[in-house]
């Protein structure tokens, strides 16, 4: 099949880092019929879910690991984030709007995944870390599936 | 090598930032506008959003505070020059009920300091 | 200590990977007090030790895997690209200036990464596969070293 | 998605790319420009790189087999505008034994061409 790569990254859980993932999305992206639209919907997604990795996950100590898995199946494209952090005791709750366990902090990043990805499915286990998987199908097979 | 451009006309400070706002930024962003605002006794802040090219929830988080900030003392906040990507991420943020968007500078800053200093 | 990095990347072993190590590298180096002409200089290097990788070391299949590490460690940057294929027999004359077993090529790789970085390291086993180690210091250091 | 334009101009065929040159296109680009060298039966190759801002040694390698392909035909093959980069490996490369650099495209084309075609 065309178009199938595979990116997997390991990289500290520094604030810098999350421009890094973006730009590694966007790179790889660029290889396939995705549109500018579907490029910054995944650029805020990655951004969020790295974030809080190392926000939450691992409370911004930098020395945690992020392990960023980038898929290009030709269909689509999928992003794993993983933590070895604090992980999430109720996952239904922390992606509501809104919520948030920090005071400064809008409650947004979940929103947002959701909002601009096609799926995504997030395993925690308190202690353990988070995983969050994210996909978006290219756009005419999103067309197609829908 | 951050881009920041801090400039006092009147009761506000005026922010231009140039690139991307997410957490590696948001935090130092806040702090020089926080020092700022209070060795220039600015009490309404005026955003420039038009060289900013990515926004996440770090960086509406970053203006959510700055609200709240001049809000506490007495002031205003306006915005001016998001781009269509950013623009998309105030609205579904729901900052726009505490913060007007102004389609010029000039617009955002008359909003703050009326016809007197332009 | 300020601006410690890793990231450790493994990827495909398509042509489209190149631009996606420079771009990780390019990345990576905005946060050290590199040049403009480092910056450039760096991201030759890159792009023809991750093309030797894919070109002979898995003469051009693309289900091989190129693992790539970069470090920074506030006194440089660095690069490691090593790939499980064919391997060089003689890493001296692979080295040598317009020696290449391509008909098509120039032999400019090993002489780009050579004249562009400050350190290289080459390993490798005939059948096992190639590790190439490049090192560059960021500026002032350098000056302080020479 | 290459982004490659071919002019013929009198006998010679003007090649601009915008992009990187790499491995992952260079021989793409040689593709190109065989097939529309052979149809457009042109002799004399000018390459534009003023949009090219980067190459490594696939590209350099890439110039220098066109450069062999001309020379069968009986043409000429020269560059323009290559920036500071591109430049110094191009000349690091000896490439400019082969092919000169013009400051300007015209001029380039002017060494292949003479002034009939201008
Ligand atoms: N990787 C993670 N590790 C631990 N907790 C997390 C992680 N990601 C999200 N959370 C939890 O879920 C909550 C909601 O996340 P989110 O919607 O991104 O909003 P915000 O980041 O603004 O808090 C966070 O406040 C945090 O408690
Ligand atoms: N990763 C590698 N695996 C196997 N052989 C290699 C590798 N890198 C370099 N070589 C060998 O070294 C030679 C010289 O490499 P280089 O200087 O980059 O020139 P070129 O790529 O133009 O051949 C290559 O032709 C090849 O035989």
């Amino acid at each position: 099949m065309r178009n199938v790569n595979q990116v997997k990254m390991q990289f500290a859980s520094l604030p810098e880092n999350v421009a890094l993932a973006r730009v590694v999305v966007a790179t790889m992206m660029s290889n396939l019929e995705f549109t500018l639209t579907n490029l910054d919907d995944v650029k805020v997604a990655v951004s969020e879910a790295v974030s809080n990795a190392i926000m939450h996950g691992y409370h911004n100590k930098t020395d945690g690991l992020i392990d960023f898995a980038v898929t290009l199946d030709g269909e689509g494209l999928e992003i794993i984030v993983a933590d070895q952090g604090q992980g999430i005791q109720d996952i239904a709750k922390a992606m509501e709007p809104s919520y948030s366990t920090s005071p400064d902090r809008m409650g947004l990043g979940f929103v947002f995944m959701q909002s601009f990805m096609d799926q995504i499915d997030v395993k925690s286990e308190v202690g353990q870390g988070t995983v969050v998987r994210l996909y978006k199908y290219v756009p005419q097979l999103q067309r197609a599936v829908q | 090598m951050m881009n920041l451009q801090l400039e006092k006309v009147g009761q506000t400070l005026i922010v231009r930032y140039e690139g991307e706002i997410d957490m590696s930024v948001s935090n130092s962003i806040k702090e020089a506008i926080e020092r700022e605002m209070e060795k220039e006794r600015a009490k309404n802040l005026l955003f420039n959003l038009s060289k900013v090219d990515f926004i996440d929830s770090s960086g509406l988080g970053m203006l959510l505070g700055r609200y709240k900030y001049v809000v506490n003392v007495g002031g205003k906040i306006t915005l001016t020059g998001a781009n269509e990507v950013v623009d998309r991420l105030l609205d579904m943020s729901g900052l726009y009920g505490l913060m007007k968007h102004y389609r010029k500078e000039k617009l955002a800053l008359r909003a703050l300091e009326g016809d007197g200093v332009l």
